[in-house]
């Protein structure tokens, strides 16, 4: 699974792009997420707060209980601040 | 249309380029949005853009499209600016064009308000102390959330 | 800023006047009123506008003084050509500036709105018939009425 | 009292201005336009329809219960139809 991290995301985690092997018992985004944090120090601190991390899954927005396989292009970022 | 880059961009240039020859537009309603030196009591020296290239043209479209859907649109352009800018420099720009001035005006307020809630774009601003993200303000959804999309 | 003139006026040199050299801005709305083809099923050839001079110019002058107490503007500027049009020419621009985006759209539609129910200008087309007075349209006056203004 | 005429008022009307002398006992909008229908057949089918008149008085808007006087600079005029 490869994961985008974007602005301040990106910063804490340390990396901008990882590819990870997703368990395949983790189907959901939201069961993704918890998986997500158990992988470093770094990734449980940037991901400490979920309410302000918003998900993409194939670069569409998605929500806890969409799905999410490990053949996704999934992004994590905080919310938009553009124009 | 749908433009990201990190060239500046001409606001009148764009009017004239989606007016020019046509004589079935009756209003051309425009947003610019630039660069403020100063956030609150912030001195701002600089701002870093940041996005996410492919997600980024799929929402502004997916904006453009849910825009013409709902209004009576003749012409409708997005432009995007990526990359580090000063105070003073242009951001963004929304351009609509319509036969009746309501459809212009209200459609170019609409995909400004989206665009602030839902376009994968990041701001970094740069003052005297150094440099942080910019979080996003409540009232930035509010103003989304009045046009009732999901 | 008001201006009452036959000349044309170029959209993109007004707003580059307005915000150019400032860095306190965060948005510029305008908008751009241009002459159509036709008018539901009538084919126009040409159009021309009489204003009353003197008149006019109290009328937009207080519009902006109302626009300005209402919002928090750094700038405003209406410009509203007279005499003989042909479609594709432009008629009147609104263009208002502020740090936030909010205040400049807002009061962008709350000028044109209210212009197109108060500020004394008619129109009168001309197709292949010959020529006729335009008629105001109710949905003007409910476009300038939900401003609350008296 | 100076009188102007815009669009089809004018028109129909036959002048852009004219001064007429505004009887002394006439002190008000409405009764002044009342008095400018019997100057002619002309301004009577002018004026047929006052709901599509609009007075200005002193180029401010003036409605039938303002004052006027034969020192004023009165417009007559249709719904605007500007921008």
């Amino acid at each position: 699974m490869k994961i985008l991290y974007f602005a301040w995301l990106r910063t804490r985690v340390g990396t901008a792009e990882e590819t990870l092997t997703l368990p395949s018992n983790i189907t959901e985004v939201g069961a993704m997420l918890s998986w997500l944090q158990g992988q470093s120090p770094k990734h449980e601190s940037a991901l400490a707060d979920l309410s302000v991390v918003r998900v993409a899954v194939n670069q569409e927005y998605a929500r806890a209980g969409d799905p999410v396989s490990d053949q996704d292009e999934v992004a994590l970022f905080p919310p938009v601040t553009g124009g | 249309m749908i433009r990201i880059q990190t060239e500046d961009f001409d606001p009148g240039q764009e009017i004239d380029g989606i007016t020019r020859g046509r004589t079935d537009i009756g209003g051309i309603a425009s947003f610019v949005g630039t660069v403020r030196d100063s956030d609150g009591d912030d001195g701002i020296t600089a701002m870093t853009l940041e996005h996410y290239p492919g997600m980024t043209e799929k929402q502004l479209a997916a904006l453009e499209d849910e825009a013409r859907k709902r209004w009576s649109l003749l012409d409708c352009l997005i432009i995007h600016r990526v990359g580090r800018l000063v105070p003073g420099d242009r951001i963004v720009l929304v351009v609509t064009a319509s036969s009746h001035r309501a459809d212009a005006l209200e459609s170019c307020a609409f995909l400004i308000d989206w665009l602030k809630t839902k376009a994968p774009f990041w701001k970094k601003e740069e003052n005297a102390d150094g440099e942080r993200w910019v979080e996003a303000r409540a009232e930035d959804t509010d103003a989304a959330n009045r046009w009732e999309i999901s």
